[in-house]
C-alpha cells in the first residue's frame, strides 16, 4: 500500500521488537578502538554504527558475532550484545543464535581469511540455509592479525610472509562461490564509500534470511591500496548495480553489459548497440546465473567490478521455518513430560 | 501331550542371525515380554559396523543377548544358556561363547553347502557330531515359517522374513512369556499392511505351538518374576534415557531446549529422540559437522537455551577448541560423549571409557571442565539432569560421559514421579544476579557470585545489560580484554576454583559394604557399574568381603574420596581402557590404586572380574 | 598430431610412470566388498577397477584416498596404495600426497555428507588449487553409514530419522558449489551407466588440476530410487553432455537449449527455433558462467539433468607450480646446511 | 672531555615505545652488537597483541629487555637497571618493574600534554618529582634527531622514524658497543633508500656523540665480555632455531620436508621461515585450517615425506582427530605446539606451559603420542632433531612443544659442526623393513620391528607393496579391518608399549647437583629452563644445596626418572601452568612433588622462584 504513512518494517526484522529515534552514538561501547591509523575498518564501523538506528530495534536485540582477525574485533566497539568468538566460527554460533532466537538482528563480522579460509564451510553452509544472519566480510585480501600472510582472496603469485617465492593458489571470487553456494542475497561494497556501504546494509537488513556482502576493506600494513583501482573517482571499471536500472558505467556511464555467446556478459559502448540489449539489473531473478555471470566479470584486475546488490532472492529464513515446525507440532498443546518418559508400554509391580 | 517345566532363577539367551533377519527385533520383543513378566533382566545387542555385510557372512552376524532372572541382576551375563542361531555364519561366531551343555536352537533349512562354505564350514557341524557337547535342536524354521503362511497371498521372500516371528514364538512358549505385548506391537507396526500383520502374528502362533507339539522340546523353563520394588515400570535403552532426561532438565530449567549435533555412532539416536519432540519446544538442528554442531548450540546459550550438543570421540576430539571457548566466556552448556572404541575411528560399534582423559584435559590451556559419567542405561536419566543442574548452576560447559554399552543396552525403569526430580529453574538467578539491576557501577558480566562464583547469564534481549564476550583473557568482573599477567593468573585460578567448588554440591561417595569388614575397595565409575556389581556378588558368595563404590562426578571428585580410598588396603579400579581413572586417583591422592583393564570393545565379563577381585583380595 | 601412432598420455599422468597391459583384476583385492545387496557402489566399484587400467600406470602408482562413509570404504576394494582416512579430510590428505609426490595418479573417493558436510571446506580449497586429485562424490543424498540421516543434498522436506517432521536446509548442487569455487573440472555421471561413468573419469584423468566428479549413486537402503527419474531407459529430462556437439535431448533427441533472457538456459523443441539460436555444449571456455548455467537446469526435480563434463579448463595443477618454485629455487644448486644455519652475522669466540 | 668508565657484571636494559617506535629493531641491533663484543646475554621481546594499538596508548606499548653479563646468564632478568622510554605510555606501563636507582632515560618531546593525558597522567611526571627514586636522564631524542638530519632531505616524519637509531647510538656509547654490525645491517636494509640510509646511520652516530659530549651522561659502562667455550657463535631465536633443526632434520634423515600449516600467533615464524627454504626442497604448503595443515602433512608422511604441521594451542585443540588418526595408521609426523597462554584465544602475544595435558592425552580412545619440549631458544634447533629422531624410528607422530618465550626470545648459540649431528637415515629401514622383500608370506603392513615395535613405512611406488591402512582398528600384522575383542585389547596394549619402548632410546635424566648434598630437587620441563637456573644459582650463591635436573621427554619419561624423584627428600616442580607435569608424577611415582605455579604469560622470575626454592629447603 503506497499510501503507508510511515515506512514500512525492514522485512527481516518482522519478529524484532521495535523502537524508533536511537542514534549512532548509542551504539558506540566505551572501548578505544585499536586498528592501525588509516584502516578500513574505521570507516566500515563508523558506516555500520550510524547504519544501526535505522534497524529501529532496541539495542538490546542487535547482536553482533565475530571470529578473529582484526577485522572481527569491531563487535568491542559496537553498544550492544557482542561475542568476538574463535576463528572462523561466527557462522555457526550466529546459526544457533538466530535459529532459537527469531526476536534478534543478528549481525556477522568476519575476514577473508576468518570466512574464506578456516569458515568456508560454515560460511557456505549457514548461506544453503537461509539463516537470519547478515554477514559482512572484510575483504582486504591479506590476513591482518597475524601480520601478512595471503589469504584465499589474495592473487595468485602475491608475495608475503608466507610465499616469500609467491602464492600459487588461485583465489576465490567470494561473491561467486556464495551464489555458487546457494546464497538467497549477495552483495559487494567498499569500505570509503559509506552512501553505498550503508545502501548495502539496509538491502541485506531488509532481506528475509542470510545476507552475505563483501565489503572490499584497505589494509594500509600489509596490503595497501589492493583495491586502488575501483577508489579511484572515477573509476572506469567500476559497475554500480542498481535493481531495475539499466547498468551503465565507464566515463559518464558510456558503457553498458550485453550478453555475448554463451551467455557471457560483455562490456560495450552503450551507443554501439540497441538499446533493448543493454541489460537492466534484476537482483531478484530465482535463477542465480545472471549473478553469478556478474560476479564472473570482476576477473581480478579490476577491469570490470560490480558492486551493489547482486542476487535478492526470497527464500524462507531458517528460523523462521523451524519456529514453524514447533508451533504446528504444540498446536494441540504443549508436551506431558510423565507421559513422554513412560511412553506406551509400562507394567505395574505391586 | 503336557511337558515338564523346570524352574530356573535365571537365563541368558542369545539370538544370532545374519543383519537381515531381524534379531534386535526379536530381541527387544523377547525383552519387552520378559519385563511385562515382572523378571529383572539386562540385554547387550551387538552388531556390525556396515550396515549390511553380504548375506551369510561372519562381518554380517548380528545378535542380541538377554540375561533375566527371578531376583535383581546387574549385567547382561558372560555366556548364554540357550544360543538361537539362524543360519551357520551366526553359529560359527558365536559357538565359541557357548558353555558346555548349553542348548543350542539351529535354523536347519540354512545351512546348505553354500552358505556353510561362505563361513569355512568344510562339514556340516550339525551332521559331524562336533556339537555333541551342546543339547542342540535343529528346527527347520524357513521352511515352517513359509508352510504355516501357505494360506496367504505372500511372496516367499515377505514369508520368509516373518521366520524371526517363528522363532520368538517358539523361544515365548519355552520360557512362558506374555504375548499380548508381541500382538500389540505387531499390530500397530504392520496395522496397515494386513497380509504382511497376518503372516507375523501366524508366524508367532506358529512358532509357538510348534514348541506345544514338538517331541523336541520336552521341557519347558519357568523363571518367577523378581521381586521388584513396587511401581509403574518400563524397559529403556540408554540414548532413549539420555534425551528423556534433557527434555526433563528443560522442563525442570524452564529454559527452550536446543540441541546441534551431527550424526556419529553410537550417539545419533539422541539427536533422532529429540528430533521427534517438537512439542516440548526442543530446537534440533544438525549441523553441518562437529564443530557447527558445538558452535551453534554455544551460540543458542548466549541466547538463553539449555544448550547442548552430542557426539562420539572423533568428534568429540573436534569440538575441543569451542568448548575452550564455551570455558573462557563462562557459558552453560552440555556436551554429550557417548563413547566407542578408539583410537581415531577405532571400533564404532563397540563399547570402550577410553575419553575420560580428553575430556577432562583435552582442551588448550588451563581449561577446567565438570565431566559426569552415567553408570546404566536407566541412569542416563539422571546424570543427563545432573549434568544440567551444574552447567546452569556455575555457568559452565559440561562434558556428560556414556558408552555404547549403555547407549544401545536396555533395562527395566522405575519410572519416576515428576515431582520427585530437583528444580532447576530455582537453582541460578537468570541472566541478572550478581548483579542486581539497580546497582549503581554498571552491569559487570565477569562479576561473580560469591558462593559458586558463577558470572551472570546475561542473554541478548535485555536492557540495561548490553556487554562483549569473547575468549581473550578478561579483566576480572569488568571483563573486557585484559592482558596484565596478574589478572590472568587470578583470571585462571578463579576459573578453576569455580569447577572445584562444584564439589560442595555434590553428595559424599557413597560405599556399600555389607560385611562391613572389608579390606578391598572396588571403584569404578560409568558403564561397568553393573559387571562390577556382578563381579561383586559373586566374591561376597563365596564368604569374602569386598566393598564396592562408583564415580558419578569425575571432575572434580566428591569431596570425600581422598578420605575414602585411604580407608582400605588396597583399591581395585577396573577400566575399559588402560587405566585412565586410576592416573587421576594415584595422581591427586597418592594412592597406589591397581587398575583392571580389559580394552576389547566389550563390557566386563563378571566371571573374569570376580577372578581380579579375589586375585587381590588373595594377596592381601 | 593426428598420426600418432599410439594415443598419447592422459595428460593430468605425464609425471607418472607408465605401464601397460594391466587388466581390471589386477586392481581387485583379497578384501570381501561389504555394501548392501543392490547398492549403487558397487556398480561404481567395478566401472572405476575396469578403467583404471586405461591409466597406463603401474598399480603402485596409483593411490585411492576416502574419508568416513559407505562409499569411503571403496580403498579397501581396489589393490593398489590405499588410505582410508577420516570423515571429510580426505581432500586434505590427498592434497599433501599430490602435492609432494606428483609421480602418483591420485584418487579421491568420498560422499555427499562427507564431502559437502563435513569436508566441505577442503573440498572447495583443494578445488581453487587446483590439486591433480580426482575426486569422486557418492551422491546417494543421504548418510548411509549411519543409517540414514538428510545430507547436504537431500531435498528439502526430506523425512529422516534426524527430521522426523521433515528437513529444514535448501540443498547444495554439486555441480554449482564446485563451479563458485572456482572449479577446473566438473563432471556428473550415474552409478548405473557404466559406459558414460567411465568416460567421465577418462576425460578427469586426462584433466591437469582437480577434477570434481558428482555420480548419482542408489542406496536402495535409506533413499532407494532417489535418482528413478533419471534411470528410466529413456529418461526425457537427463541431458547427455558432449563437446563440441549440440546439446539434445528427450524423446529420441527432439529437445535442444537456447538462452533466454539474462542468460538462463531454456528447453525448447529443437523444431522450434533455428539450428543457430540451439546451444552447442563447449565445456573448455574459461568462464564458466556457462556450465554454472547448466548446473541450474536442474532444479531438484530432475525435469532437465545434465550429466557429462559441465566444464574442463586448464590451468596449471597446483603440484606441478610448488615444483617448479623447488626446481628454480635450486636451480642454482642445492642449499648447504652448514652455512644455513650459521646465518651471515656469526663471531668466534677464542 | 674523557668519562669516568664504571665496570659492571652485568646489565639488564629495556626499550620502551610506541609499537610505531621500532624498539624491537633497536633491541635486535643492540643484541647482535652485545653477542658479537662477546658478552653471554639473553633477551625478551614484549609486544601488543593488536597490530598496531592507537599510537601513545599503554596497549601500543612495545618493549625489548636484554640482558648481558660478563658470566653465562640464563635469563633476560628480572628488572632492568636501565629504562629507554620513549613516550609516557611506555613510562607508565613499565615503571612497575623498575627499581629504585635504576637509570631512566626518556624522550622529553613526547612529554606532551595530549601524550600524557592519553594515559592518564594529570601532571607531568618528569616535572612532579615523582621521579626521584631514579636517576632521570631526560633527552629529547626527536628534536636532537629531527636537528641531525636537517641537512638530509627527507620528510619530517621520516627524520623522526630515525630516533630509535638515535637512542641505540646513544646507548651503543654508554655500553661501549662495536657498531660496524649495526652500520652493515643498516647498508643492508636502506641500502636501496640512500636517503633514509643515511638518515639512520647520522642518526645513529648523533646519538653517540650525544653521549660522548652531554654532561648528562658522566659515567660510561663497561661489562667485560663473558668466558664463553670457544667456536664460532650466532645469536638465534627458538623459531628460526626450530626451522633450521627441522630442515636439518630433513637432511639428516634423507627425507624431503613437508611443512602443512595454518597461520598462528607465536607460531607463523616456522612458517615464514620454512617457506624461504626451497632449495633445501622444503614443500611449505598453507592450508585453509589447521585440519588440513595436518592433514596434508600426514597425506606427504603417507607419501615418503618428513612431515611436520606448525601451530599454537588451539590449532592444536583442531588437529586432535587428526593426529589420532596418524596415532591409528602409525606414521611418522611433527606435530609442533608453540604454546601460548590460554584457555581459548587467551592472549595470544604470551607464553604459558598449559597445553601439556591435552598433548598427552587430548585424543579420543588409548591414543599414545611421544613428547618432546625445548628449553632454550637455541635448544629448538637439537628438540626439532629428537623429535625428528623419534618420528622415523618408531613411525609415530610426536608433539614437539615450544611456547612463545622461546619462539621470540633469543640467545648466543655456539654453531654445531653438521659432523656432530645424528645420521636419521640410518634410525630406519625405509619403506620394507621388517618385511623383506622375497619373504613368503607377502608384505604386512602392521608386521613390527621386533624391537622397536616400528611398522614399515612403505611408501605409494614401491612395487609390491601395496596395501590399505585407516583409522578403523586393524589385525595385528596383516593390517585388515578387524573387530575381533581380542585383538582389539592387544593392538591398543602394542601401540602403548611402542611408545613406551621409546624410553629405551633415550638418555637418562641428568641431575646437576655440585655440592651433591642437596636433598631438594628442582624439576622442569620446557622454557623455564633459564630462570630454574637462575633461581637455582642465587640458592647456591648463599650456601645452600639444591639439584636441578629438566625434562625434554614429557612422554615416555627417562627410565630414570622414577629412581631420581626418589632420591630426594622434596621435589619443587615450577610450571607455568597449574601443575601439569606436577600431576603426572605424582600419578606414575606416587611422588609428592611440591608444585610452583605462576600463570601470568610471562617467564618465572627469577627472584620469586628462588624464593620459592628456599621456602622449600627452609621447611627440610
Ligand atoms: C584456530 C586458529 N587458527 C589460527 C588463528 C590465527 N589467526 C587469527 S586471525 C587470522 C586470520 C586473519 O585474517 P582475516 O580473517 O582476513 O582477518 P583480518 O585480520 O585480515 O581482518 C589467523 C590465521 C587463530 N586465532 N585461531
Ligand atoms: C568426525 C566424525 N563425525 C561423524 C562421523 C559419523 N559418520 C560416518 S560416515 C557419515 C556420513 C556418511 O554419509 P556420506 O558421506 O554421504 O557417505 P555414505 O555412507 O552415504 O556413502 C557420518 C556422519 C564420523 N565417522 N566421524
Ligand atoms: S593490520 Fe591491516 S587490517 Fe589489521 S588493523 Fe592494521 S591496517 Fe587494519
Ligand atoms: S546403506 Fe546404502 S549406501 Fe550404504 S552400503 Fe547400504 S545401500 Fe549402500
Ligand atoms: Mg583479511
Ligand atoms: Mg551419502
Amino acid at each position: 500500500m503506497s499510501e503507508a504513512t510511515e515506512a514500512p518494517r525492514l522485512r527481516s526484522l518482522t519478529l524484532v521488537p521495535h523502537k524508533a529515534g536511537l542514534s549512532a552514538k548509542d551504539f558506540k561501547s566505551d572501548q578505544e578502538v585499536r586498528w592501525c591509523p588509516g584502516c578500513g575498518d574505521y570507516a566500515i564501523l563508523a558506516a555500520f554504527q550510524s547504519f544501526l538506528p535505522e534497524l529501529e530495534v532496541p539495542r538490546e536485540n542487535v547482536v553482533v558475532i565475530s571470529g578473529i582477525g582484526c577485522s572481527s574485533r569491531l563487535p568491542y566497539y559496537v553498544d550492544s550484545y557482542g561475542f568476538h568468538s574463535i576463528h572462523g566460527r561466527a557462522p555457526a554460533i550466529a546459526t544457533g543464535l538466530a535459529a532459537s532466537r527469531p526476536d534478534l538482528s543478528v549481525w556477522v563480522i568476519t575476514g577473508d581469511g576468518d570466512a574464506l579460509s578456516i569458515g568456508g564451510n560454515h560460511l557456505i553452509h549457514s548461506l544453503r540455509r537461509n539463516v537470519n544472519i547478515k554477514i559482512l566480510l572484510f575483504n582486504n585480501r591479506i590476513y591482518g592479525l597475524t601480520k601478512g600472510q595471503y589469504s584465499p582472496t589474495s592473487e595468485q603469485g602475491k608475495v608475503t610472509k608466507s610465499t616469500p617465492y609467491g602464492s600459487l593458489d588461485h583465489p576465490f571470487n567470494p561473491v561467486s562461490l556464495a551464489l555458487g553456494a546457494e546464497a538467497s542475497f549477495v552483495a559487494r561494497s567498499v569500505d570509503s564509500d559509506r552512501k553505498h556501504l550503508q545502501s548495502v546494509l539496509r538491502a541485506a537488513a531488509d532481506h528475509p534470511g542470510s545476507a552475505f556482502i563483501e565489503i572490499f576493506q584497505n589494509c594500509p600494513i600489509f596490503n595497501d591500496d589492493a583495491f586502488a583501482p575501483v577508489k579511484q573517482p572515477k573509476a572506469p571499471g567500476l559497475i554500480r548495480l542498481a535493481h531495475g536500472e539499466q547498468v551503465r558505467f565507464g566515463p559518464d556511464g558510456s558503457m553498458g553489459l550485453t550478453y555475448g555467446p554463451y551467455g557471457a556478459l560483455t562490456a560495450v559502448e552503450a551507443a554501439s548497440v540497441p538499446e533493448s540489449e543493454l541489460v537492466v539489473h534484476d537482483a531478484t531473478r530465482e535463477d542465480p546465473s545472471y549473478a553469478f555471470a556478474l560476479s564472473r566479470l570482476d576477473s581480478g584486475d579490476f577491469a570490470h567490478t560490480p558492486i551493489g546488490v547482486f542476487r535478492s532472492a526470497d527464500r524462507t529464513p531458517y528460523d523462521q521455518a523451524m519456529a514453524a515446525q514447533l508451533e504446528a507440532a504444540q498446536a494441540g498443546g504443549k508436551g506431558d513430560l510423565a507421559s513422554l518418559i513412560a511412553g506406551n508400554d509400562t507394567w505395574e509391580v505391586s | 501331550m503336557t511337558k515338564q517345566v523346570q524352574e530356573l532363577d535365571h537365563v541368558i539367551i542369545r539370538f544370532a542371525g545374519d543383519s537381515g533377519d531381524g534379531m534386535q527385533l526379536t530381541g527387544d520383543r523377547f525383552t519387552q515380554e520378559t519385563a511385562v513378566f515382572g523378571n529383572d533382566l539386562s540385554t547387550l545387542p551387538n552388531f556390525p559396523a556396515e550396515i549390511r555385510a553380504p548375506a551369510g557372512t561372519l562381518p554380517g552376524v548380528s545378535s542380541f543377548q538377554l540375561h533375566f532372572a527371578d531376583h535383581d541382576i546387574l549385567t547382561p551375563g558372560d555366556a548364554p544358556d540357550v544360543l538361537v542361531a539362524m543360519n551357520p555364519a551366526a553359529l560359527k561366531a558365536n559357538l565359541k561363547d557357548l558353555p558346555r551343555g548349553a542348548d543350542l536352537i539351529v535354523n536347519t533349512d540354512e545351512f546348505t553347502k553354500r552358505n556353510l562354505s561362505k563361513v569355512g564350514y568344510d562339514k556340516n557341524p550339525l551332521e559331524d557330531g562336533s556339537l555333541e557337547a551342546y543339547s542342540l535342536h535343529p528346527v527347520p524354521l524357513t521352511s515352517l515359517t513359509v508352510k504355516a503362511l501357505e494360506d496367504l497371498d505372500l511372496t516367499r521372500k515377505d514369508a520368509e522374513r516373518a521366520k524371526n516371528m517363528f522363532a520368538l514364538g517358539l523361544l515365548s512358549w519355552l520360557y512362558g512369556r506374555p504375548s499380548e505385548g508381541t500382538l500389540n506391537f505387531l499390530e500397530q507396526k504392520f496395522g496397515k499392511k494386513p497380509e504382511i500383520y497376518k503372516a507375523n502374528v501366524t508366524a508367532f502362533q506358529a512358532g509357538w505351538n510348534y514348541g506345544e507339539t514338538t517331541e523336541d522340546f520336552s521341557v519347558r523353563y519357568e523363571v518367577k518374576p523378581a521381586p521388584i520394588a513396587p511401581g509403574r515400570y518400563r524397559n529403556i535403552t540408554g540414548n532413549t534415557a539420555l534425551s528423556y532426561g534433557l527434555i526433563a532438565a528443560g522442563q525442570l530449567a524452564k529454559l527452550p531446549l536446543f540441541l546441534g549435533s551431527y550424526p556419529i555412532t553410537p550417539a545419533s539416536d539422541v539427536l533422532h529422540e529429540l528430533a521427534k519432540h517438537k512439542k516440548f519446544g526442543v530446537r534440533t538442528f544438525q549441523a553441518e559437522d562437529e564443530i557447527s554442531a558445538v558452535g551453534s548450540a554455544l551460540g543458542a546459550s548466549f541466547g538463553g537455551s539449555l544448550a547442548i550438543t552430542t557426539t562420539s570421540g572423533p568428534g568429540m576430539a573436534l569440538k575441543a577448541e569451542t568448548v575452550g571457548l564455551a570455558v573462557s566466556v563462562e557459558l552453560p552448556l552440555i556436551v554429550v560423549d557417548v563413547q566407542r572404541a578408539g583410537p581415531s575411528t577405532g571400533m564404532p560399534t563397540k563399547t570402550e571409557q577410553a575419553d575420560l582423559l580428553m575430556a577432562i584435559y583435552g582442551r588448550n590451556g588451563e581449561s577446567p571442565v565438570p565431566v559426569v559419567a552415567a553408570a546404566s542405561p536407566s541412569d542416563c536419566f539422571y546424570a543427563a539432569i545432573e549434568a544440567a543442574r551444574i552447567a546452569v548452576t556455575y555457568r559452565t560447559p559440561v562434558i556428560l560421559l556414556s558408552d555404547g554399552y549403555l547407549a544401545n543396552g536396555s533395562e527395566p525403569w522405575q519410572i519416576p514421579e515428576i515431582s520427585s526430580l530437583p528444580d532447576l529453574s530455582t537453582q541460578f538467578a537468570f541472566t541478572t544476579a550478581p548483579n542486581p539491576a539497580d546497582n549503581g557501577d554498571g552491569f559487570q558480566p565477569f562479576r561473580r557470585d560469591p558462593v559458586t562464583l558463577a558470572r551472570p547469564w546475561a542473554v541478548p534481549g535485555t536492557p540495561g545489560l548490553e556487554h562483549r564476550i569473547g575468549g581473550i583473557e578478561k579483566a576480572d568482573g569488568i571483563g573486557s580484554i585484559s592482558y596484565d599477567p596478574d589478572n590472568h593468573d587470578l583470571m585462571v585460578r578463579t576459573r578453576q576454583a569455580k569447577i572445584d567448588g562444584i564439589a560442595a554440591s555434590i553428595p559424599p561417595l557413597q560405599v556399600e559394604d555389607p560385611d562391613g569388614d572389608a579390606k578391598v575397595l572396588v571403584l569404578g565409575w560409568g558403564s561397568t557399574y553393573g559387571s562390577i556389581g556382578a563381579a561383586v556378588r559373586r566374591v561376597r558368595r563365596t564368604g569374602q568381603s569386598v566393598a564396592q563404590a562408583h564415580l558419578r562426578h569425575l571432575n572434580p571428585f566428591p569431596s570425600n574420596l581422598g578420605e575414602v580410598l585411604h580407608r582400605y588396603d588396597k583399591v581395585l579400579v577396573p577400566e575399559i581402557n588402560l587405566g585412565q581413572l586410576a592416573l587421576l586417583l594415584r595422581g591427586k591422592f597418592l594412592v597406589d590404586v591397581i587398575s583392571f583393564n580389559r580394552v576389547r570393545g566389550l563390557p566386563f565379563r563378571a566371571a573374569e572380574l570376580a577372578e581380579a577381585i579375589e586375585e587381590v583380595i588373595s594377596h592381601e
